[in-house]
């Protein structure tokens, strides 16, 4: 299982806190987007956002970092600070 | 000592600093900043604030960013709460204390500490105002702020 | 608000802050310097420190740096308490707290202010120590501290 | 009357807080220096100590400063702050 989370706009614009997916034919941040894509078309549009930033166990990282079972990961928008 | 603490209650400054400097006597320096909401933001007036945070990720991105001001300069004790959720104009979100024997390590930790938690932390802004509640956009000069203490 | 005091007595940096901000909802940011009695200084144990100052002087020197700030950084508040008298290590001496809708200025004039109070302004130490009780000379680090403000 | 006023290591070195000059014959901060040391030879040696500073109603002046009845003169070493 990989728990995906998403904040602030990015929440707003899915309508979704977050989703837990079962990791099968995921290897990377990009194929957890594809998955989430494929079966919500219309989130295609936010997940391909320029700015979106993306972290894995609270580290941010690059779309072609690995992921494993069990790993959180997060998608937000650019922080605006305290 | 060297504490943070993310939550939605509010703190009382007069307490943590009493906290902070009792039975010490090396600190000759307390230096604090406490960041409060206003009313007007960029010529706008905001009735209420949201921030929003990711839990577990701003607790280990602060805990590394105090570690770096420790690093960097002799710091007896630091203090960092932030806040989260909504806020009203006049509430206070922030509090930084920097303590050590001398005012110049005290004041640039506590810019240092500060100007990162101001832009780079992971929190979302919302604001309410008259035409609706809506996030709030990253801000280049803030992005200045901070960049300055990757030049040393 | 913009207050000034040389007492002898403690002050209380919790009151001092609600007394600030209270009924304020334009100060984004709050900047607080204490200034507290260290039990060593270079190298030596102090077991206690005596300010003299010169009454009347001082709260006139006071009043024109605060005014100076005012000048040079948009404060909406500002705040000096100084003491006199012997104090002892971990003792409270001096408070500065300044007030403004952005930290930069906050910060600024803040430490403008306590450079300024740490070096120029009419107080005169003597430190208790094993050797005996003596009067402290004027430190030249602190002179230039001082000095950076006037390049401006 | 002039009111003339001693501060911290100054005090200590006379022995004393403060005196009240007649005023008669002095017109300068130096004309009191002198009168002071006229009256007190042993004060001589901490009055014309190169560093030491003066103040006339509260503001630092010089030596040739003039000085009038009801005036408050205060000698002092140079400070050292808070």
């Amino acid at each position: 299982m990989i728990t995906v989370l998403f904040f602030a706009s990015l929440k707003e614009q899915l309508g979704c806190n977050g989703i837990s997916l079962s990791g099968a034919g995921i290897n990377t941040i990009n194929d957890i987007k594809q998955s989430l894509i494929a079966d919500k078309p219309d989130w295609s549009k936010w997940l391909h956002k320029p700015n979106l930033l993306c972290a894995k166990n609270c580290e941010v990282v690059n779309g072609d970092c690995s992921v494993t079972s069990g790993d959180e990961v997060a998608f937000f928008p650019p922080v605006t600070g305290g | 000592m060297h504490y943070i603490e993310v939550q939605k209650k509010d703190f009382n400054v007069g307490y943590e600093y009493q906290q902070l400097v009792k039975d010490n006597s090396s600190d000759g320096a307390v230096v604090f900043f406490v960041g409060r909401m206003r009313e007007f933001n960029q010529g706008q007036k905001v009735s209420a604030l949201t921030l929003e945070h990711y839990p577990g990720m701003t607790e280990k991105l602060l805990a590394k960013i105090e570690a770096e001001a420790q690093e960097r300069w002799p710091l007896e004790d630091s203090l960092i709460i932030h806040r989260y959720g909504r806020m009203e104009p006049g509430e206070q979100i922030v509090l930084v204390v920097t303590a050590s024997a001398h005012r110049k390590a005290a004041f640039e930790a506590c810019e240092f500490l500060i100007d990162w938690l101001k832009t780079k932390a992971p929190f979302w802004k919302s604001e309410e105002t008259a035409e609706g509640t809506k996030w709030v956009e990253a801000k280049a000069s803030d992005d200045q702020a901070a960049d300055k203490w990757s030049e040393k």
